[in-house]
């Protein structure tokens, strides 16, 4: 495949049309190692659908999607998490009837070398991976703050510590790649700015690719490097967030007169 | 230390079983029987709970289960030819259960596959229609006896191994969910699509919980077989599916501590409800109604889960 | 026209709110604010009779609301855009919107009504026959709102309306609040994110109001 | 407590007087029961009262073993009679045969349950001689070559008495043209009826309970099926006439006695079963009716309810002079004795 | 040739009986997505309430069965809509916001209630249904029989199967019902008073189930507290082969298992019967895994 040597990621000529509707069209993306990338555009422009697409939830009717030059068109949801892409929801999907310890706990479950005879049996591997599982568990809640509600059921905590819980969770999955489809909906002006501090730390700490989706601007400018605007499903702007702001088409379909 | 806790408790379950059933013969007759019965069902429930409670995939097909790892392990001793009391018998009981479960297990395997496209209640019909399917096959093979049953099946099940099943079976299952791996099914419960996204194959976790639970149903059914020493299709129709169901609902799903003691509640239940004879099952079933409003998460709800147990256990063990 | 006086609510062991009071004048647009978890969605739910209070009261035009039912609630002309949209996912959208006017006899205000909703929202007569379950997180967004004026309520309550709404549009919803608030006379409640406090005059000098002060600080 | 102490003998009696065979069970309860308060009405056995415990079976075969054991074990009855159906009567009697005390089923007619022990009886004739009966009957009194077969594959006494049928009449020289099944609990039978019709059989044997037979004459009479059927033992109900009414002409079935038998004994109970319950009694009345009888008789002779003794004593009964027939225990613990061919109608031949 | 035509009529008329069922399962479980389980012991409800009421009625109006037929009917109806009803507000209201499971075992405790219950109240024994249908010969060769029974009995399920659609999809009740069924909280929303949409569902839920029982009865003429539990089961699956919730899947469910069971036994194996049907329903399930006419949800990730 002849994918750039420095993208984590590519959508070639990617679309996806539901019944008549057609989503997403000739969608080309492409995401550096190390990028910190936005995706805005006005609703129903297919943002998510991107997301779904690159995950697996949804098969692309046309184009590929490369991952790390692989063609992940086809995989499983589970296979493509596998790979390494790891996401969070626009509608928050958390394990409801776990606790956030144990919400975080399965994404940790596909980097186990254990499995069913070693936790049925108890072999001495599985309590040392059982230890190593904790620790990281712990690890990674005290980063995002929430090692205080560690035991309470996660759907039941307030919507913005939802919504870490499930950066967590993703995190967690240990991904080259995250998406991340609104992480800011529902949080206070305070939640936000710790919200943007946060997304920056987990990219300087864990080297990774990060793909947000986000309505709110202050957020989006505040971090991003570089911006993509979805509109029909087509893109209609890519750049750096200067250059979005002004860009008339932008202002037009999505920010309107008074942008942030 | 700690860390083997489940691993002693099993060890001293096993033990306090074997001295159990040297007294066994002090024990009423009738009310060995009952406890058999219980120790049968609890191993029923628990196994059921794996695929219902835990990984939530709602099947009505375990009294299939049951028969085809009865009718399996009857076919076993009764060619080998043990006799209780024989010392064969302490080889043959084992082969013939082991080899109940793994029938029971592959059939498991089938059953599990519809459940990777089907949800619900369309899972729930189809793994009855499977339970029924068994059952009509064996009411139509002679060699098993068909409608008539299997006779003569040698008088093996006693104390010892039906509670010994109990605890491998407890253990196997709570150990299986109470580890990070086993967490998989609970993912698969709550949410398949976000479990997928999380890198966990729900497809195997399903399969895998059917195939369990069948094997230990199916091990349960050659303990039945050999205690009643008779068999036939009749006794594992659909309705000791739901009977079963019953049992890991009132328990409280995904409870095994709840399942057990519903297990046995449920058998005493109409057994100390006999003398009222015909009004017995009315009883019966208006309790199981009272139950349900009354307690609707199950008789314990989440306050008596071995995971919060075994957690405060293991929160004491590991220094984090 | 809205008193609540020393609401407390509890699910299961959790103390989600302990004694807000509040009250609003007709014709105000009254502006919650308050921190994650203060409680304001758990008030508004408990006004629209969702959830039970375990103490105090809440009174509509001085008719004792607490511990109805909902249904009674909207006929009384309480009406709310929940938070979590509660879309009916697989009726249409048309249908959703429908739904709204359970309560109402009057077709031709009905299409009025359905037609003021496709002008705020153009993007829902787009997708006018599309299941409300596929719709994405901002159309389902608009829908709830689209269908909690369907209604057609004496008091509006909406629980950040603003939520998973594209900037062009966020605008225009406010303005849209407004506008409703002004030219049908609704009384409208509206929880929002701090810091996105959008309405100007007469909101604001709710917001200072003692009662949803009060909220605002939600006793944390 | 058990029996031996005070002034009573216990009897225990499983029946299923819950489920999907309480007709049966009910039926069965009935004759113990009249049994029972004759033989205390004239001052009981060796001087003691009779004590009839009765334990529900639910119509399960695990709830069978479950109460037999609970009888025996618990409530130390020195004698147990039951079950109807041979699928719980074969679930109770090794319970009975390894506790040593005698049973005995008044119409588990399976050949395998007497196999089960020396402990185990019965007072009905076994499937193998019903089947016999009626290949007889139909081969030699009705002359008729071509029978079709509807059995309850559900049912092991069906699926027996059709094999055992079957096994006769091709014997004979007879043939079996369609053999056909249905489930117990099925009520639409015309799919099977059709393909038995299409294969023209002269007789169609419906080896079955009452309730479904009934339901089968009347659905192949509106099917326009004329040829006759004909039944055995589990035809006998009075509910046989009330629910297939005029289908029911020109249909027979082998039975265990004749309400119209003029023999005192059969007239005697029939009066005082009609008094106490108001009802005529059905076949299984009248072998529960026997099985306690025949023990009654035998713990008599017996002089003892002690295990060994008693059975001893039942193993020894020679022409009981019963409801349902002159009655003598063979070695094989099988009751030898006569069978009666009814026709629908008033008037019934005797073979 | 005119055994295949039989069986078909065989069939059919089968499988109108387990439709009518159907349709009660699926009423219900469209609006409470939980499987009704005493559903079948309402219909065994409703064929007593016609046994004990027909030979008092049937006198009253002077022996005409064209009159006494209907008021039957609609006694049983309003019996089994009063059991129904009340049932809904005993067992199955205070449950109402928990798993659907918990509803599920005390619907089949409530089954075994009125099973055993019956068997006490009723007595075991088979009762012998009296006439209420007129038993008309349509058609009678000698190798092909119809009776006006079965068609009367194919055209009331056609006949309901209808009118229930409509009241579904076309009038505000139903609108109502829909929308319960999807979110209770939303529709309570929208000013639906939830209890009386559930009401009037168990209402009309029941009133099928005790016309399905009086038809029952009157096609096989032998009725006992147990009769429900088999045609139930048969019923149940076919509304979950046409798609449970769906009520022209119901009566599509129903005529097919009908049909495939009297083909089965008529053709192939009679002793597999219900094993074949089980396994055809499987693989149907499988390539449709929502029933025939029923639709996946559709969820938005
Ligand atoms: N499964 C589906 N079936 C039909 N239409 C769908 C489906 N999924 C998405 N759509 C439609 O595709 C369009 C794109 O949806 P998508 O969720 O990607 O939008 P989005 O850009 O994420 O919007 P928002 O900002 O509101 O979340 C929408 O108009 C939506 O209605
Ligand atoms: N269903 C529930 N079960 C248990 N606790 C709940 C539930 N819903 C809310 N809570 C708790 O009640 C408290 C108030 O929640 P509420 O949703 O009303 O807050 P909010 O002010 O609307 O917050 P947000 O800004 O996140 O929407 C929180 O602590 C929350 O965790
Ligand atoms: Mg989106
Ligand atoms: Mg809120």
């Amino acid at each position: 495949m002849n994918s750039a040597p420095g993208n984590i990621l590519e959508l070639k000529a990617c679309g996806i049309n539901f019944g008549g509707l057609t989503a997403v069209s000739a969608l080309e993306v492409a995401i550096g190692r190390r990028d910190l990338l936005g995706m805005i555009g006005p609703n129903g422009a297919g943002k998510t659908t991107v997301f779904n697409m690159i995950t697996g939830v949804y098969q692309p009717t046309k184009g590929s999607v490369l991952f790390d030059g692989r063609n992940i068109v086809g995989l499983k949801p589970y296979q493509i998490a596998g790979l390494g892409i790891g996401r969070t929801f626009q509608n928050i999907r958390l394990f409801p009837s776990l606790t956030v310890y144990e919400n975080i706990q399965v994404s940790l479950v596909k980097t186990l070398r254990h499995g069913f005879s070693h936790s049925t049996l108890q072999l001495p591997r599985f309590h040392e991976e059982e230890r190593a599982v904790r620790a990281s568990i712990v690890e990674l809640l005290e980063i995002f703050n929430l090692t205080h509600v560690m035991n309470e059921r996660a759907t039941s905590l307030p919507y913005g510590d939802q919504r870490r819980t499930e950066i967590v969770r993703a995190l967690a999955t240990k991904p080259q790649l995250l998406l991340l489809d609104e992480p800011a909906a529902g949080m206070n002006a305070t939640e936000k700015v710790e919200l943007m501090r946060l997304i920056r730390l987990v990219k300087e700490r864990f080297d990774i690719a990060i793909l947000l989706i986000e309505h709110d601007m202050k957020v989006v400018m505040g971090i991003c490097e570089r911006i993509i605007v979805l509109d029909y499903g087509i893109k209609i702007a890519e750049g750096p967030p200067e250059a979005i702001r002004n860009n008339l088409s932008v202002i037009e379909a999505y920010l309107g007169e008074q942008a942030a | 230390m700690g860390v083997h806790a489940t691993k002693v408790v099993l060890l001293a379950a096993i033990a306090i079983s074997f001295i159990v059933s040297l007294f066994q013969s002090q024990i009423n007759p009738y009310f060995l029987q009952i406890i058999i019965y219980i120790g049968i069902n609890i191993i029923l429930a628990t196994s059921l709970n794996l695929i219902n409670g835990y990984a939530g995939q709602f099947s009505l097909g375990h009294a299939g289960f049951m028969a085809l790892g009865g009718y399996t392990g009857a076919v076993v001793s009764t060619t080998l030819g043990a006799t209780p009391g024989g010392s064969s018998a302490v080889i043959i009981l084992p082969l013939a259960l082991v080899l109940g479960g793994i029938v029971a297990a592959l059939a498991g395997l089938l059953v599990g596959i519809p459940s990777l496209r089907l949800r619900g209640d369309y899972l729930a019909i189809t793994t009855l229609g499977f339970g029924e399917i068994i059952r009509v096959v064996i009411q139509n093979l002679d060699f098993l006896g068909g409608a008539r049953g299997f006779t003569g099946i040698p008088k093996l099940t006693n104390f010892f191994w039906v509670f010994s099943v109990v605890s491998i079976t407890v253990f196997v299952i709570s150990n299986l969910v109470n580890s990070s791996y086993g967490k998989g099914f609970l993912a698969v419960r709550d949410d398949e699509i976000a479990a997928q996204a999380m890198g966990i194959n729900t497809t195997k976790y399903k399969v895998v919980a059917f195939v369990t639970g069948a094997f230990f149903a199916g091990v349960a059914g050659g303990l039945y077989a050999h205690f009643v020493s008779y068999i036939n299709p009749q006794q594992f129709s659909f309705i000791r599916s739901i009977e079963i169901v019953v049992m890991v609902i009132v328990g409280g799903m995904g409870n095994t501590p709840g399942v057990i003691i519903a297990a046995a509640l449920l058998t005493i239940l109409p057994e100390a409800l006999r003398p009222i004879a015909e009004y017995r099952m009315v009883i019966y079933s208006l309790s199981l109604v009272i139950i349900m409003i009354t307690r609707p998460q199950g008789l314990f709800g989440r306050e008596l889960s071995l995971r919060s147990l075994l957690g405060r256990l293991r929160k004491q063990a590991m220094p984090v | 026209m809205l008193t609540v006086e020393r609401l407390e609510v509890r699910y299961g062991g959790i103390h989600a709110i302990k004694g807000v009071s509040l009250s609003i004048a007709r014709g105000q647009i009254a502006t919650m604010l308050g921190a994650n978890g203060a409680g304001k969605t758990t008030t508004l739910r408990t006004i629209s009779g969702l959830v039970k209070a375990s103490r105090g009261t809440i009174r509509f035009e001085d008719v004792e609301l607490t511990n109805r039912p909902p249904h009674e609630i909207v006929a009384l002309g309480v009406g709310q855009a929940p938070e979590g949209r509660m879309i009916f996912a697989n009726l249409t959208v048309k249908e959703n919107l429908e739904m709204g006017a359970y309560l109402r006899k009057n077709r031709a205000e009905i299409q009025n009504d359905l037609d003021f909703v496709f002008s705020i929202f153009p993007r829902l007569r787009e997708r006018i026959k599309q299941p409300g379950g596929t719709l994405s997180g901002g159309e389902q967004q608009m829908l709830a709102i689209g269908r909690a004026l369907m209604t057609r309520p004496r008091l509006l309550l909406l629980d950040e309306p603003s939520l998973g709404i594209a900037p062009i549009l966020v605008k225009t919803i406010f303005e849209k609040i407004q506008e409703i608030n002004r030219e049908l006379g609704m009384t409208i409640l509206l929880v929002v994110e701090t810091g996105e406090l959008m309405i100007e005059g007469k909101a604001s000098e709710i917001a200072k109001n003692e009662g949803v002060r009060k909220a605002y600080l939600g006793e944390t | 407590g058990g029996g031996g102490g005070d002034n009573t003998i216990q009897i225990g009696e499983y029946s299923s007087l819950t489920g999907t065979a309480a007709t049966f069970g009910t039926s069965t309860h009935k004759g113990a029961t009249l049994v029972m308060q004759e033989t205390n009405a004239s001052g009981g056995v060796l001087g003691k009262q009779i004590k009839l415990l009765t334990e529900d079976t639910q119509s399960k075969p695990e709830e069978a073993a479950t109460v037999v054991t609970k009888l025996i074990t618990r409530d130390g009855v020195k004698a147990v009679v039951g079950e109807v159906a041979s699928g719980r009567t074969l679930a109770a009697a090794p319970i009975c045969q390894s506790n040593g005390v005698p049973m005995i089923t008044p119409s588990s007619t399976n050949p395998k349950v007497t196999q089960v022990g020396d402990y185990i009886f019965r007072v009905c004739f076994t499937d193998d001689f019903q089947g016999d009966v009626i290949a007889r009957f139909v081969h030699n009194s009705l002359n008729l070559k071509r029978a079709a077969i509807l059995k309850d594959v559900k049912n092991e006494y069906s699926v027996g008495l059709a094999h055992y049928f079957a096994q006769s009449f091709k014997q004979m020289g007879g043939e079996v043209v369609v053999e056909q099944a249905y489930s117990e609990g099925d009520n639409d039978f015309k799919a099977q009826l059709t393909a038995i019709k299409a294969a023209d059989p002269e007789i169609i044997i419906v080896p079955g309970y009452y309730n479904e037979a009934a339901l089968i004459v009347k659905q192949g009479r509106e099917l326009n099926i004329k040829v006759p059927f004909m039944g055995g033992d589990g035809w006998d109900s009075a509910k046989l006439l009330e629910i297939g009414g005029a289908s029911m002409e020109g249909t027979y079935y082998a039975n265990h006695y004749s309400t119209s038998d003029p023999r005192p004994v059969v007239q005697n109970f029939v009066k005082k079963f009609h008094e106490k319950y108001n009802e005529t009694p059905d076949a299984i009345a009248a072998l529960s009716y026997d099985a306690v009888s025949i023990l009654m008789d035998a713990i008599r002779r017996a002089g003892s309810t002690d295990g060994p003794k008693l059975r001893d004593a039942i193993a020894a009964t020679k022409d009981f002079d019963g409801v349902s027939g002159t009655i003598t225990i063979d070695n094989n613990r099988n009751a030898s004795k006569s069978a009666v061919v009814l026709a629908s109608g008033p008037d019934d031949r005797q073979e | 040739m005119s055994e295949l035509l039989q069986q078909i009529i065989n069939g059919i008329s089968l499988g109108s009986i387990y439709a009518l069922i159907a349709l009660g399962y699926t009423m219900v479980y469209g609006v409470l997505r939980f499987i009704n389980f005493p559903h079948g012991d309402a219909f065994m409800v409703g064929a007593f309430v016609g046994y004990y009421a027909a030979p008092r009625i049937v006198p009253l109006v002077g022996g005409s069965l064209l009159i006494a037929g209907p008021i039957t009917l609609l006694l049983s109806m309003l019996v089994c809509s009063a059991l129904g009803v009340t049932i809904e507000k005993l067992a199955y209201r205070p449950l109402r916001p928990r798993p659907k499971l918990t509803i599920l075992i005390t619907a089949i405790g409530i089954s075994l209630f009125l099973e055993f219950g019956g068997q006490l109240v009723f007595g075991p024994d088979p009762k012998s249904f009296p006439t209420l249908l007129p038993s008309a010969v349509i058609i009678n060769t000698p190798n092909l029989v119809l009776r006006s029974t079965p068609v009367i009995v194919i055209a009331t399920t056609v006949g309901l199967m209808l009118l229930l659609r409509f009241i579904v999809m076309k009038t505000k009740l139903g609108t109502a019902m829909r929308a319960v069924s999807y979110n209770q909280s939303a529709a309570s929303l929208m000013g639906i008073n939830i209890d009386t949409v559930i009401s009037f569902t168990f209402v009309l839920g029941s009133s099928l189930a005790a016309a399905a029982g009086i038809l029952y009865g009157s096609l096989y003429p032998s009725i006992n507290p147990l009769m429900g539990v088999f045609p139930g089961l048969k019923a149940f699956i076919s509304a979950v082969l046409g798609g449970i919730g769906n009520i022209p899947g119901a009566a599509i469910g129903g005529f097919i298992i009908g049909l495939i069971e009297t083909f089965v036994t008529g053709y192939l194996s009679p002793t597999y019967r219900d094993a074949i049907a089980f396994g055809i329903l499987i693989l149907i399930l499988l390539f449709k895994p929502s029933g025939i006419l029923g639709r996946a949800e559709s969820e938005k990730v």
